[in-house]
């Protein structure tokens, strides 16, 4: 399914992005993350951790940056499973300085293979939307901004 | 009423059996009942064997991806683990499942877990076998697979494209089958008539009846005997038995299928020979009886679906006064991934070529296709109810577009009371009905004329009301040489059921049949005609509850389904009966020292007529013969056995492989319903008002069962017809894998249902009944048809089975739009 | 279908229930169960230890005040919702929900309150308590806090509640005489709701004061701001409210699924919005319960 | 991960019979009653709590036991179809009333719909067609097309000496 979002950030566009195209940082960013093996400048692993009133959801994910344009545009894809079933995601993201934050808006493909492509089907849409605006927000933080 | 003269020109004369009546034709409550009122029915969960293992199944997430890798080290390692079998071993061993399609779809390398690739999402790819059925699950949560996915193709017609990936390599397309249907002279009726109707696309979706109890079994290969026992709630073991064994390298003789009671089955549990065939080979690798339970959404997502079918470019002939003289169509047909019991879908359906009607002009160019989802089994009214569907829309279409009355224009086109026995354009024989008596009484039960006028009164209301007809066939009792239609190759003919009734030592009648019933009664009816015959009460038969085949007799053909329990079991049963009876009375005029001529078989005795004073119970004949014997002349005693088996044999030739045409089928039932519905016109949603089903099926044996069947194969289209479907996304992922998602209907969508009765006994078979069960389909014309009927004028037609609110929401905005409507009259 | 391995206990009192939620970082409170162990049964989540207050006291009574205010545990059943004439008296409409959630099996032991923590966006209470400005009474380690409903739901499964912490009531202020109304758009005659609108309307003659919250549309009940503005100062008639309901799911974006497409539920939102306004100026303190599902 | 945690000792009443039994906190109601306790009447059907298959009275109120855990039971008082009518062959007057209209087929969601009304005509002695559907809305039967279980469970229902509706 294809998800879409804008949010405005509290953070320089320069400071926000190096964020994103960090996998070190990046990393950090992702809510409930553990686990976290960065591989090299482009690739990292991570354990995420959503907890949500159903309980708490493992998911083993496999990050790649796969497109990077400084300051502007950064493209991050993940894949990853969570008992029987796998998530694979990709998500662009594209910044515009707003006064003194960041505007982020950003387009996202979203694959949930298995019994959860019909459990989750209401769901999924939005839930990856609060997690991408948790890790604008998070890496609005890193990147030395303060709170949003 | 059909008369049936001239009967013979279509098959050898029929004696029907004078002894029916005290018990047969009357709802006899069911010997089933009680145990299944108790909680003490024996479901194959219910059943376990000292030292079983649970199985759990990993299923492919992906609808179509290579199997790089499979590594069940960490599953095996888990305490409690007796072993893992994976497609890879499968690969090594068994033999592909044999196919029924000629080459090149009959190529296709079939195994009963996914060897290399998977190809439908939840195709399983590995088991785990564990001492509990939790600890099998945790541990196929450790095994690793590692997948490449690949491109996937879900949609039944763009899979024969070029560019649309191949599921199966050796075959080297997605093309199941292929074949032309042309029967009479289309392309002349189309050129000669006052209209002619053409409609772009219709589309029958995918559902099933969706068993209440799952798939399951205990299998146990035995390692001394070499005898693999399956207890399971398969349908047609011995179609099972007819892949299973070739593929492991099993003899019948090898291979013990039991059953007892099955919790619905409607089609769906033929195919699980699949499941068997892994549990089988699971149980010899572990020395264990292994026990499988599936789940609902594993059941949903990988045991069978109905057959889906799209038509295209439809073109009707029809003449100034309505009659219509036939159609032509592109029919697709996707069968999913693999083809288990197709393709005789692409044959079936020509059971009905021209369904209720007089059609004489019918081409039909049938594909079927494969895709990367679940494959199709068959369904209650299996292929013949998607080719009743697009028969009915084609009628209500023609009546809407040229301004006919629905009504007069089905009875105007009807096969008339008169003309049966019937010959279709295919040379298949109806074998009698009086369809416009029944649409008459469908009518009468929902009161029509009231409800057509409030559907005036109700305009501008919001409210917007339907009225729906729906006229189908059920075809009982098959000809299995219909499979060479599809594959000239193929060794099957005609059909039959076995059985066998016998006086027991004691005197008991006791009777054995090769069905495995799943609801429908056999105990019951089984002992009502045996009852008849042999002149007892059918307290005193004891039908053996269940299949088994050791116990029970059998032939290739046995098993329940196809709507011919009522000809072929109950014919056999009849057989057996009489056969008894004669070796009864014998033996009575013996002991009688009387003539067989002066015996009457009555409340158990066997008796002298004209002094009924003079009589032997049943357990002094059985005493006698079993264990008094010197006391009969030896000739007797050598002559009778007390133990008779029958089988019967509908009258069948094989049909012809070239003209596509011969006998197909045996029975004819017959459905019109009639419903009227309120569409919200804000929100789309569709309510039933009133239901109506007049079912014929000949001569009935116990009317409150065949009324059972009728509520029941209603409920079911309705089902469909509004609430179940199955939806895969385009990446092959099943959108409905649970209850919650593939609603099936409850309590409060499935309306009060009328029904109505007309009888027409069938000239072809020994007691006057045809097969039913199944229905030909009817709510979902029925429904269709309200729905279409309450649209707006400018509406587009309705073009697809289901109609969830959302749809019927698009079908009343279309009138405002203006758009293409999906139909165009061409008029001379 | 089988669950996964996890823990279970049943605290004597809301006390030992905070303190088992506290000691275990994985914990989580099983109420009525009827959508957390199904959630188990697929493995969706996994939660290391189940504390059970389905059977404490302080979490299951009903009591309504004199001037039809009412408190409701959060462990209160459908079934005692259902059955509770003070509160029938005094808010009809939560019987008359609770009256109509899934089955009645379900609603031998599905709560209120679980209900109102696990909300999923079909929930059937969750529109209703913001529509009626419940306030929300969370327990946890520092004492209770009171939260209003519109700021409860958070997302989707997501609410005010902190892990440590558990619901312990609702409170519903008096309707003094304001209607309600309750529709909603299900699949079939009675199953998962497709769109839903609770609209809570103060005045007779002129509109004084209304609430219109959509479900099924978003993470979280979304107030209708247009709506609720067009409706306020204006009257209660047919027409008015129509036209004001027209513009109730501008600006949503609501999921697609299987179902329903998010344009279809948005425009069906406006629909039910309508609906459920009529009957909240019918005058009737209850809504037309034709309408079901979530729980 | 393959370990049962701890097992927790329930006291549970069945049928009138008392068991005191240790079970694992993952142990549904279901499996406990089919498998720990062996009374295989109790079905299975969807997973999802929306079949009703496994529909059991706890404390006098219908629940579905694959909706709750086995320790959940814990001092409850659990009917299950085998109490029904006498000895190995009784059928109680709701029993009957489905043989007699014929309200079964298969025979797998029955026990689940016979407890069903045996608690509704508890509650509600005289319930309309109407009312009756309400009730069944949590039991799913795939044969009947619930018309001949509304029949019988009205039947029953003026067994019981007044008339329905």
């Amino acid at each position: 399914m294809n998800v879409s979002g804008e949010t405005t950030v509290a953070a320089g566009r320069e400071e926000l992005w190096a964020v994103l195209s960090d996998p070190e940082r990046l990393a950090r960013a992702l809510p409930g993350a553990a686990d976290v093996t960065v591989e090299d400048e482009t690739h990292f692993s991570a354990v995420a951790h959503p907890i949500t009133a159903l309980g708490e959801t493992r998911v083993a994910m496999e990050f790649e940056i796969t497109e990077a344009r400084p300051g502007e545009f950064v493209r991050i894809a993940g894949s990853g499973s969570s008992g029987e079933n796998l998530i694979a995601l990709s998500v662009a993201l594209t910044l515009a300085s707003e006064g003194e934050g960041t505007k982020a808006s950003w387009q996202a493909e979203l694959f949930a293979r298995g019994v959860m492509a019909s459990l989750l089907q209401r769901g999924l849409g939005e839930l990856l939307r609060e997690q991408v605006d948790a890790v604008l927000a998070a890496g609005a933080l890193i990147s030395g901004a303060g709170h949003s | 009423m059909s008369t049936p003269t001239g009967e013979t020109t279509y098959y050898p004369e029929v004696e029907q059996s004078e002894r029916l009546g005290a018990w047969s034709g009357k709802s006899v409550p069911r010997k089933e009942d009680k145990r299944l009122l108790k909680g003490q029915g024996a479901f194959v969960d219910d059943l376990w064997m000292h030292r079983q293992g649970h199985v759990h199944f990993v299923r492919s997430p992906y609808a179509h991806a290579r199997i790089v890798s499979i590594d069940v080290s960490r599953a095996e390692a888990v305490p409690g683990v007796y072993a893992t079998l994976t497609g890879e071993e499968v690969g090594v061993l068994q033999q592909p499942f044999f196919q029924m399609a000629p080459e090149p779809a009959g190529l296709m390398k079939d195994y009963c877990m996914a060897v290399g690739k998977a190809r439908y999402m939840g195709e399983p790819v590995a088991c785990v076998l564990a001492e509990s059925a939790e600890l099998a699950r945790d541990a196929g949560a450790l095994v690793e697979v590692v997948y490449e996915p690949l491109e996937v193709v879900v949609d039944g017609i763009a899979t024969i494209e070029a560019q649309a990936p191949v599921l199966h390599e050796e075959i080297g397309s997605n093309v199941a089958w292929h074949g032309l249907y042309d029967f009479g002279d289309v392309d002349w009726a189309l050129e000669h008539a006052d209209h002619v109707v053409r409609i772009d696309r219709l589309h029958f979706h995918r559902f099933s009846s969706t068993p209440l109890e799952t798939t399951g079994a205990l299998v146990n290969w035995d390692p001394g005997t070499g005898v693999v026992e399956f207890r399971s709630n398969n349908q047609m073991p011995m179609f099972a038995a007819m892949f299973i064994g070739p593929a492991i390298g099993l003899g019948i003789d090898h291979m013990q299928f039991s059953s007892q009671d099955i919790g619905g089955g409607f089609g769906i549990k033929i195919t699980s020979y699949t499941y068997l065939t892994a549990l089988a080979l699971l149980s010899r690798k572990a020395g264990r009886p292994v026990k499988w339970s599936e789940s609902r959404w594993e059941h949903l997502a990988a045991s069978a679906h109905g057959n889906e079918r799209t038509f295209l470019d439809i073109e009707v002939p029809v003449m100034s006064d309505g009659t219509i003289l036939g159609f032509k169509v592109r029919a697709f047909d996707d069968a999913g991934a693999y083809l288990r019991y197709e393709p005789l879908g692409a044959v079936i359906w020509s059971q009905v070529v021209p369904g209720n009607y007089r059609f004489k002009h019918v081409r039909v160019d049938y594909t079927e296709t494969l895709t990367n989802k679940c494959p199709v089994g068959p369904n209650r009214g299996y292929s013949r109810l998607q080719h009743l569907w697009l028969i009915e829309r084609i009628v209500d279409i023609v009546a809407k577009e040229l301004n006919f009355d629905r009504v007069a224009l089905r009875k105007l086109n009807y096969v008339q009371p008169e003309e049966f026995p019937y010959e279709t354009p295919n040379g298949c024989v109806y074998d009698s009905g009086d369809y416009p008596a029944m649409l008459d009484l469908a009518l009468e039960l929902i009161d029509h004329d009231a409800w057509r006028e409030r559907q005036l009164a109700s305009a501008g209301s919001g409210k917007r009301i339907g009225i729906g007809i729906g006229s189908t066939l059920d075809s009982g009792t098959n000809n299995f040489g219909q499979s060479r239609i599809i594959n000239s190759a193929l060794p099957f003919s005609g059909n039959g059921e076995a059985a066998v009734v016998r006086l027991d030592l004691y005197g008991e009648v006791t009777v054995t049949i090769g069905t495995s019933p799943q609801g429908q009664g056999h105990e019951t009816t089984a002992a009502q005609v045996t009852a008849d015959i042999l002149g007892c009460s059918p307290d005193q038969v004891h039908v053996v509850a269940g299949y088994n085949k050791a116990a029970n007799t059998y032939v290739g053909f046995s098993g329940t389904y196809a709507s011919q329990f009522a000809v072929t079991g109950l014919g056999a049963v009849m057989g057996a009966a009489e056969r008894l009876r004669g070796e009864i009375v014998k033996v009575g005029a013996c002991m009688l020292g009387a003539e067989e001529s002066d015996i009457e078989l009555a409340d158990g005795f066997v008796r002298l007529a004209a002094n009924p004073e003079a009589a032997i119970p049943f357990i002094g004949i059985a005493a006698t013969v079993f264990a008094n014997v010197a006391e009969l002349p030896g000739e007797l005693a050598d002559s009778v056995t007390l133990n008779c088996r029958y089988v019967y044999r509908p009258p069948f030739t094989v049909p012809d492989h070239e003209t596509k045409r011969g006998k197909l089928t045996l029975t004819y039932a017959s459905q019109v319903h009639a419903a009227v519905v309120e569409v919200d016109d804000e929100t789309g949603q569709v309510t039933i008002l009133d239901y109506a089903a007049v079912d014929e099926c000949g001569r009935k044996v116990n009317p409150k069962i065949v009324e059972g069947q009728v509520h029941g194969a209603t409920g079911h289209g309705i089902g469909a017809a509004l609430y179940e479907t199955f939806e895969y996304d385009g990446d092959g992922q099943l959108l409905n894998a649970t209850f919650g998602d593939y609603h099936a209907a409850t309590s409060l969508d499935v309306p009060h249902i009328r029904t109505g009765e007309i009888e027409c006994p069938s000239p072809f078979t020994p007691n006057g009944a045809k097969g039913m069960g199944e229905g030909g389909g009817a709510p979902l014309s029925t429904i269709a048809s309200a729905i279409e009927d309450a649209l707006p004028v400018g509406a587009h037609i309705v073009y697809d089975t289901h109609n969830n609110s959302e749809r019927v929401h698009e079908l009343l905005r279309s009138a405002a739009q203006a758009g293409p409507r999906g139909v165009e009259v061409i008029s001379r | 279908m089988l669950l996964a391995a996890t823990e279970y206990v049943r605290p004597a009192s809301v006390e030992e229930a905070l303190d088992a939620l506290r000691a275990n970082a994985g914990a989580r409170v099983l109420a009525g169960g009827q959508t957390l162990i199904n959630v188990l049964k697929h493995r969706a989540a996994s939660v290391a230890l189940l504390v059970d207050v389905s059977r404490l006291a302080e979490l299951r009574f009903i009591d309504v005040r004199g001037d039809g205010s009412a408190t409701i545990g959060a462990a209160t059943t459908y079934a005692e919702l259902e059955r509770s004439a003070e509160l029938r008296a005094a808010q009809p409409v939560i019987g008359e929900v609770a009256a109509g959630t899934v089955d009645r099996q379900v609603r031998a032991r599905g709560t209120i309150g679980g209900n109102a923590c696990f909300a999923d966006a079909a929930s059937n209470y969750p529109p209703l308590l913001v529509a009626l400005d419940a306030s929300m009474e969370i327990a946890g380690p520092g004492g209770r806090r009171s939260v209003p409903a519109a700021e409860f739901f958070l997302g989707l499964y997501r609410t005010a509640v902190e892990p440590g912490e558990l619901l312990a009531a609702i409170t519903l202020p008096p309707l003094s005489g304001a209607g309600v109304g309750y529709r909603s758009l299900q699949i079939a005659a009675d199953s998962w709701a497709l769109a839903r609108a609770v609209a809570w309307v103060r005045g007779s003659a002129t509109i004084e004061a209304a609430r219109v919250v959509l479900g099924c549309v978003a993470g979280t009940p979304v107030r209708a701001a247009a709506t609720e503005a067009l409706l306020v100062g204006g009257p209660a008639s047919a027409e008015a409210v129509s036209a004001a309901a027209a513009v109730a799911g501008e600006g949503l974006e609501p999921p697609s699924d299987v179902h329903a497409s998010a344009g279809y539920r948005r425009e069906m939102a406006a629909v039910m919005a309508k609906r459920a306004l009529l009957d909240a100026i019918g005058g009737a303190t209850h809504s037309q319960t034709t309408t079901r599902g979530g729980g | 991960m393959a370990t049962e945690g701890a097992v927790h000792a329930i006291d549970v009443t069945v049928n009138g019979t008392s068991h005191t039994l240790a079970v694992p906190a993952r142990r549904l109601l279901v499996h406990f009653i089919r498998e720990t306790l062996g009374l295989r009447g109790t079905h299975i059907g969807c997973d999802t709590g929306n079949c009703g298959a496994c529909s059991v009275i706890c404390d006098g109120q219908l629940i579905k036991s694959c909706m709750m855990l086995a320790v959940q039971a814990d001092g409850c008082e659990i009917e299950t179809i085998e109490s029904l009518g006498e000895g190995m062959d009784g059928l109680d007057p709701i029993q009957e009333a489905f043989k007699e209209h014929h309200g079964l087929q298969c025979g797998y969601c029955t026990p689940g719909i016979v407890l069903n009304a045996k608690t509704l005509l508890a509650e509600n002695p005289h319930p309309t067609e109407a009312e009756i559907r309400r009730a069944l809305k949590g039991n799913i039967c795939r044969c009947t097309g619930y018309v001949n279980i509304i029949r019988s469970i009205e039947a029953a229902a003026g067994a019981q000496g007044e008339v329905t509706r």
